[in-house]
């Protein structure tokens, strides 16, 4: 009897532990100091945390297909400059519209080699990476892109405005994760993504079209970065070539502490959106008790080991891995 | 000791001089990482107009991306392609000294520009060409200190600072020269903290959100350049705080629009233009055997809301 | 090698050196019409150099093989490298240390070695102890080991020049540079282990099938230890070679090398899935990319130009690849 | 043979995982020279009271005895130390290694400093390749050999000792006949050197043909031991599922309908040529042939899996091009796939998704897919095909072999095709699931289907089918009615033999 309470108790743990562990964190972080849970640093958490959280939704549907996307870093300093290049030439609204019209070419193009070609994800995002930095760099000559009008453009109101009190940049954040949240666990698209990356050779003997649903995955993507892109552009109105990179691997790492396998076919955007927040947290949490930005890189490393250990054995059944 | 070197120096690029001067002189440089903001992507431009203006100068233009590595591969392909002379923009001040030796045990002359290397090295180099990094930081605390004055909080402001590249001795010395300086002129404002942005923009905005999440009073902000003050800015306008003062050096345009604008009180007016120009004159001064000083400085001005209208618009 | 190569495994095994004489054949054409140096590209000093250059990543990339081989990765070894750097370097400060003179360098290379071995561990423990996937266990530990290089000396840098040690780094013997002797004697002692020895050969055979391993009763945790051990060396064997002639490391340097090590590993043919790749085609894989890059520099490309062909090139090579593997139109369509 | 020392006995072995108590105090011994078959369902304990026997599990209570030595087993590497061998039902073999090298898996000859050493493996190898009478050397790729040469590197594993007893777990599973004579023979020169053997199989007309004696388990429970030579197949079926199993010829004889799909001059490269043959309405097609003779093929390319190379298909006599399953959907057929695991099924996802899985797009409401819908499909064809789950929440992967094939059956049944094309539909499966899935077969023929079933067990084709058709080497060798067929003429007609050959 002791035995089944404490698999009981281990599943309990696998299944809610990353919630768990959130909630210990906040407890700890607001008994630390209460300027933790005030609503202003809530908000500015989930603000700066908005633009990695809206390139996770997207890269949820990537790894739940089965695929990797490390290009999304490199991919959100190309849709920003492109958006802030092509604001003062076509104005806003139509910048934006080209821009995720590139972004989303971009998507397609990557989509297009791992879904209809098959290839390796890791190889292909990972050149992707050093490609797309290219591109952005050819596009903007190296050059920061800045608006030229900084105070006359509606442009700003995707980062910078508060609507009923609350920052766009999380409305943003938030809606877009209720809608993720929906298309993939309520459409038959939704379905089929879990299918292909649950076992793509069942997927297709069920009449699914791999191809076209891992292709949409990275249409996902590639939205969600647009508007991590359009988020960044806004908020600071200029850029630096540089902005996003890196971001990939933080991403992935977010997907990940939110429990999807990179096997495929498991996660949730919800999961995603609570992965997310507890990078947000913890590096904010830690600010404020007087740590160094570095011990957030130690603290992470803990953590998203704990997460994927607690879960894999709890699917096991067993703490200790039984490879010899 | 100095003295007897640069003589020293001299009398062997002379005699490389004199040889290169009937063909043409071919100059290497290899730069810190051209593409990661406006700055250097501008001084590369400049470089590259200010060679093709001169017949008698070819360029080898190359970047390395901001890795030690790849920039100490790129001297080693300088000296194996016998350029006559190498301009180096440090990636670390420290790591690219034995590099540097090896271009001088070539004799090859090395000319270091914007961003010196370590004193380790300059038994190894011919000159550095750039602004006086040191002179900047105290200038840019001399601008801070006056505008408190005027608004009479000099004895009870405090102030955080966003450096540049850890390691980079740009950044080192415009720390520096602004912690040595501010307490002579102003000794009662304190600094509360100091957090590396990177040069930055977007790192620095993520510095500030961390530095206004830990204070509660804000009064200034010394930013390493521009490009920074701008980041911290944007977090600052984004948080809905006002009154801050923001300083920052190597004006850049965005700068400039936020000083035009009233958010932006201060800066060091220096140009890439300059700088390139500076770096390649200095090169070919010593391939043609002329003497040059071993601090090669140009002059950076204070540029602030005040006067900004004696400057134009820099261009990156 | 042991068993019978098919005509496709001399086709893969060949390709990347044949990449390689493309490359060689067409800088030598292009670059010296465009280059403006009057040295030609071909030179055996500038190849020398080309593979002295190619050590710092290149000793990384064949440990990535082994553990490639094994049907894991390794993320975690650009943080690997600048903490062996940041030991090696800081340790020749400590006051016993200078107390010894020249013998401080030696020890000083051990503690850094010590270091790799060490992180290896960690990884490898991690990843046989708890059986989570060694892509998440080292892509948590990139970020773990890059906090603790920052915790060693916050966002400063760590130097110290010694320049016996420079002196040293910088030698050439029968020509070779010290790097090349490294990364020449490196791949050729793990070429052995891979090929002669029953370490390695179990290597293949866990990357292949893992659980026919296991029910063989090969000890794959023990064994998946030790090549992230092997790793973790590697990665602090490229350090000591290359800041022994550096002298100093910034916290963020050898960032993004993983990615790098992987490119070259992937180039020369090594499978991601495991059970197949060889130490030689890897030293060809890395030795195409600094070729790449020392030839773009060469005809003056720009830092996107090579960023894009590099890109380009890597997704080039797996849609080759796929093609060398296709049945034809019986094939499956799944 | 009855006073000779057993080579291994176990005593009262009882195994309880939590919740289940798998093994209730099972005895089972092996005499020198013997063939001594294992049977019982799926679940039953076998696997693992092999399990126990390799040191994987450790018994709660009993006692191993090699030899009459008592004896605790630790490890699968042990127990071949103690000379106790198993050759596993699933290949696990290193593709990219030399046989040599696979044979000796974890114990390559050492010559100092961690060295192989080559020239005694090659010769250990060759060695034992010989008394294995194969036709490739110590050097060749595995990957580049057939299934059935890789099992027997597989084998030759089990000879790197002197093995006093083998186990065989399924070895048949994916040979072909010929190559079970090969087998066989393997088999009987082991049993001649005094080796005894533990075969396990799933397959009457091999346990018959082989063993000595059998033992059966039912729910974790030693059912006794019987002489295989005094008893039979009904006793044997009895004794596992405590009742008796029709496997009889099928001679039912109801109405049919039109020709549904017919297939003229069908081919796909090399795989198979010209095949032509057709199904009507209430018929159940079978195709019988070895592994390999392109019967799984040619399923794939009516789904549209495979582009054909030449040929026609027809639906309802007129011409289809069928290039995906969504296209052989639209024209109503449906396969159901070789391999459960890897292509029938996603093993993560739960009955209800997996069931649904083909029709999701139709089963929505708004943009939405409706739970109620598929719920309703779902219990609908639980209740149909008596499929045994908690709830449709129950995740697939933690079904038995039985009615995870009854999803994959609910599935392509939900989508009510026209033609089912069914291939293997017991494979892995025990012996009362077995017999439920034929009489489905049966009855959907009678509703109406069209229905073809691909075999590789002559039983099971001769119980379902109304014709049959026999191929070899890609080729359609003979069609039978059922009222012709014969064990023997279906035998020789797969075989590639074409004397009787009906013109």
């Amino acid at each position: 009897m002791a035995q089944l309470n404490k698999t009981e108790i281990g599943a309990f743990l696998a299944k809610q532990g990353i919630l768990i562990a959130f909630a210990a964190f906040m407890i700890g972080f607001a008994l630390a100091n209460q300027r933790f849970i005030e609503l202003d640093n809530v908000f500015g958490v989930i603000r700066s945390s908005a633009i990695l959280g809206v390139m996770a939704l997207g890269v949820t549907f990537v790894v739940i297909g089965g695929n990797l996307d490390l290009s999304v870093g490199s991919m959100m300093s190309f849709s920003t400059i492109v958006v802030l290049d092509l604001h003062d030439k076509l104005g806003p609204g139509l910048a934006i519209l080209a821009m995720f019209a590139l972004t989303l070419a971009l998507g397609a193009f990557i989509g297009f080699l791992v879904g209809y070609l098959k290839l390796n994800s890791l190889i292909v995002t990972l050149g992707m990476l050093s490609a797309i930095h290219g591109l952005t760099l050819t596009w903007s000559g190296g050059k920061n892109m800045d608006i030229a009008d900084k105070s006359g453009t509606w442009f700003s109101v995707f980062g910078q405005e508060r609507v009923m009190g609350i920052p766009v940049p999380i409305l943003i954040f938030a809606l877009l994760a209720v809608a993720l949240s929906l298309l993939l666990s309520k459409t038959p698209f939704g379905r089929k993504v879990y299918a292909v990356g649950g076992n793509g050779q069942a997927a297709t003997f069920s009449g699914i079209p791999r191809a076209r649903v891992v292709f949409l995955t990275y249409i996902v993507s590639a939205f969600c970065v647009a508007t991590a892109g359009l988020l960044q552009a806004s908020r600071s109105l200029g850029s630096q070539n540089t902005v996003g990179q890196g971001m990939e691997l933080e991403v992935l790492a977010a997907v990940i502490l939110g429990g999807a396998s990179l096997m495929g076919g498991a996660g949730t955007v919800f999961k995603t959106v609570i992965g997310v927040l507890i990078l947000g947290f913890i590096q904010n949490g830690l600010l404020l008790v007087g740590l160094d930005f570095y011990v957030q890189y130690i603290v992470t490393w803990i953590i998203i080991i704990l997460a994927v250990w607690l879960d894999v054995a709890a699917k096991r059944g067993r703490l200790w891995s039984p490879i010899a | 000791m100095n003295l007897t070197r640069k003589m020293a120096l001299a009398c062997t690029t002379a005699v490389l001089g004199t040889a290169a001067a009937a063909e043409t002189m071919t100059i290497g440089i290899t730069q810190n990482n051209v593409g990661v903001d406006s700055y250097q992507t501008t001084y590369e431009k400049a470089f590259i107009a200010a060679a093709e203006a001169d017949p008698d100068v070819e360029v080898v233009v190359l970047d390395a991306g901001g890795d030690v590595a790849r920039q100490i591969a790129q001297v080693e392909d300088l000296i194996q392609q016998e350029v006559d002379a190498i301009i180096i923009w440090p990636t670390n001040g420290e790591a690219v000294i034995p590099a540097v030796r090896k271009a001088h045990q070539a004799d090859i002359p090395v000319v270091v520009t914007n961003s010196n290397i370590a004193e380790a090295g300059f038994d190894f180099i011919a000159s550095f060409s750039g602004p006086d990094n040191i002179t900047q930081g105290s200038r840019a605390a001399e601008i801070m200190c006056d505008k408190f004055k005027d608004m009479g909080i000099e004895d009870e402001a405090g102030i955080v600072q966003i450096s540049g590249q850890p390691g980079y001795t740009t950044a080192i010395e415009r720390a520096k020269g602004f912690e040595d300086r501010l307490p002579e002129v102003c000794p009662n404002v304190t600094l509360m903290e100091t957090q590396p942005g990177d040069w930055n923009r977007e790192k620095a905005q993520q510095v500030m959100e961390a530095f206004l999440v830990k204070y509660d009073d804000i009064d200034g902000v010394y930013a390493g350049d521009d490009n920074m003050g701008v980041g911290a800015l944007n977090a600052v306008k984004a948080a809905g705080r006002d009154g801050i003062i923001f300083v920052g050096a190597t004006n850049f345009a965005v700068g400039y629009e936020a000083m035009a604008a009233g958010d932006y009180w201060g800066s060091i007016y220096q140009s890439p233009v300059d700088d390139a120009e500076a770096a390649l004159q200095t090169a070919i001064d010593i391939l043609n055997g002329e003497d040059v000083p071993f601090l090669n400085y140009f002059d950076t001005p204070k540029i602030t809301q005040d006067n900004m209208g004696e400057f134009t618009k820099p261009v990156f | 090698m042991t068993t019978t190569l098919n005509q496709k495994d001399i086709l893969k095994r060949g390709a990347i050196w044949a990449f390689i004489l493309v490359e060689l054949a067409f800088f030598a054409i292009v670059g010296d019409a465009m280059s403006v140096s009057s040295k030609a590209f071909l030179s055996v000093d500038n190849m020398l150099l080309l593979l002295k250059q190619s050590a710092p990543i290149g000793i990384i990339a064949l440990g990535m093989t082994i553990v490639m081989i094994n049907g894991n990765i390794d993320l975690s070894v650009g943080a690997t490298f600048a903490l062996a750097a940041v030991v090696l370097l800081d340790s020749m400060t400590w006051p016993f240390m200078q107390a010894l003179g020249d013998w401080a360098i030696p020890l000083a290379w051990g503690f850094a070695l010590l270091t790799g071995v060490v992180l290896g561990a960690i990884n490898g423990l991690i990843v046989w102890k708890t059986g989570v996937d060694a892509f998440i266990v080292t892509l948590a530990s990139m970020l773990g080991f890059r906090g603790l290089v920052f915790m060693y000396n916050g966002e400063q840098p760590t130097s110290h020049l010694n320049w016996t040690l420079v002196d040293f780094a910088e030698a050439q013997f029968l020509g070779l540079h010290t790097a090349t002797w490294f990364l020449l004697g490196a791949a050729l002692i793990l070429w052995l282990l891979m090929t002669k020895t029953v370490h390695g050969r179990n290597a293949y055979a866990i990357g292949n099938n893992r659980e026919a391993a296991v029910n063989a009763g090969i000890r794959v945790g023990p064994h998946f230890v030790l090549n992230f051990m092997l790793i973790g060396f590697l990665a602090a064997l490229s350090a000591v070679v290359f800041y022994s002639e550096s002298g100093s490391v910034n916290p963020n340097d050898g960032m993004l090398y993983e990615l790098w090590a992987i490119t070259a590993v992937v180039l020369g043919g090594t499978k991601l899935a495991g059970g197949y790749g060889s130490i030689i085609s890897t030293l060809g894989g890395v030795i195409a990319i600094q070729l790449l890059r020392k030839g773009l520099g060469h005809i003056g490309a720009d830092t996107q130009t090579v960023n894009l062909v590099i890109g380009l090139i890597l997704i080039g090579v797996l849609i080759l690849d796929r093609q060398l593997n296709r049945k034809g139109q019986e094939e499956l369509k799944i | 043979m009855t006073d000779q020392t057993p080579v291994l006995r176990l005593e009262g072995i009882v195994k309880t995982f939590p919740g289940v108590r798998a093994l209730d105090g099972v005895a089972f011994s092996v005499l020198p020279g013997e063939v001594h078959a294992l049977m019982g369902e799926n679940g039953a304990g076998k696997s693992t009271l092999m399990k126990v026997l390799g040191g994987i599990h450790a018994p709660d209570e009993g006692q191993i005895f090699i030899a009459e030595e008592p004896t605790v087993m630790t490890s699968p590497m042990q127990a071949k130390a103690k000379g106790v061998v198993f050759i596993h039902q699933e290949l696990s073999l290193a593709d990219e290694l030399s046989v040599a090298e696979n044979i000796f898996l974890g114990e390559l000859p050492l010559k100092g400093l961690g060295r192989v050493d080559w020239p005694k493996l090659y010769a250990d190898t060759d060695a034992i390749l010989k008394t294995l009478n194969v036709g490739f050397d110590a050097r060749t790729r595995v990957g580049d050999l057939s299934i059935a040469n890789q099992q027997m590197v597989e084998i030759g594993r089990a000879l790197t000792v002197d093995p006093r007893a083998v186990i065989f777990d399924e070895p048949t599973a994916s040979l072909t006949d010929a190559e079970k004579v090969v087998l066989f023979d393997v088999i009987a020169d082991l049993q001649s050197r005094g080796v005894g053997i533990v075969y396990i199989s799933h397959r009457m007309e091999e346990i018959f043909k082989i063993t000595d004696r059998i033992s059966v388990l039912r729910d974790g429970q030693y059912r006794g031991t019987l002489n295989t030579a005094e008893t039979d197949e009904d006793e044997v079926t009895q004794l596992m599922i405590g009742r008796s199993l029709d496997l009889s010829r099928n001679e039912s004889h109801h109405e049919m309908g039109d020709v549904a799909l017919e297939v003229r001059g069908l081919g796909c490269g090399a795989l198979y040529q010209d095949v032509s043959f057709s199904v009507r309405r209430g018929e159940v097609l079978g195709f019988y042939g070895l592994v390999g003779a392109g019967r799984t093929e040619i399923a794939e390319t009516i789904f549209g899996l495979r582009t054909p190379s030449a040929g026609q298909i027809l639906l309802n006599g007129e011409e289809v091009r069928i290039a995906s399953p969504i296209d052989a959907l639209g024209h109503g057929i449906s396969l159901v796939p070789e391999d459960r695991k890897s292509q029938g099924l996603v093993l993560g996802m739960n009955c209800r998704d997996n069931m649904t899985l083909p029709q999701v797009d139709d089963l929505t409401a708004g943009p939405f897919v409706s739970d109620g819908a598929e719920i309703a499909i779902f219990d609908q064809y639980r209740d149909k095909l008596d499929i045994r789950t908690p709830g449709w929440r129950q995740i697939v992967g933690n079904l038995s072999g039985g009615n995870q094939q009854k999803i994959v059956i609910g599935k392509w049944l939900s989508m009510r095709p026209e033609v089912l094309i069914v291939d293997e539909p017991t494979r892995g499966i025990d012996v009362g699931s077995k017999s439920e899935i034929h009489n489905l077969i049966r009855e959907l023929a009678a509703q109406g289907f069209a229905v073809i079933v691909i075999s590789s067990e002559m039983p099971e084709v001769l119980h379902v089918s109304d014709r049959i058709v026999a191929m070899f080497s890609g080729r359609v060798m003979r069609e039978f009615t059922a009222d012709e067929v014969t064990e023997d003429n279906l035998i020789q007609a797969i075989s590639g033999i074409t004397d009787d050959k009906v013109a």
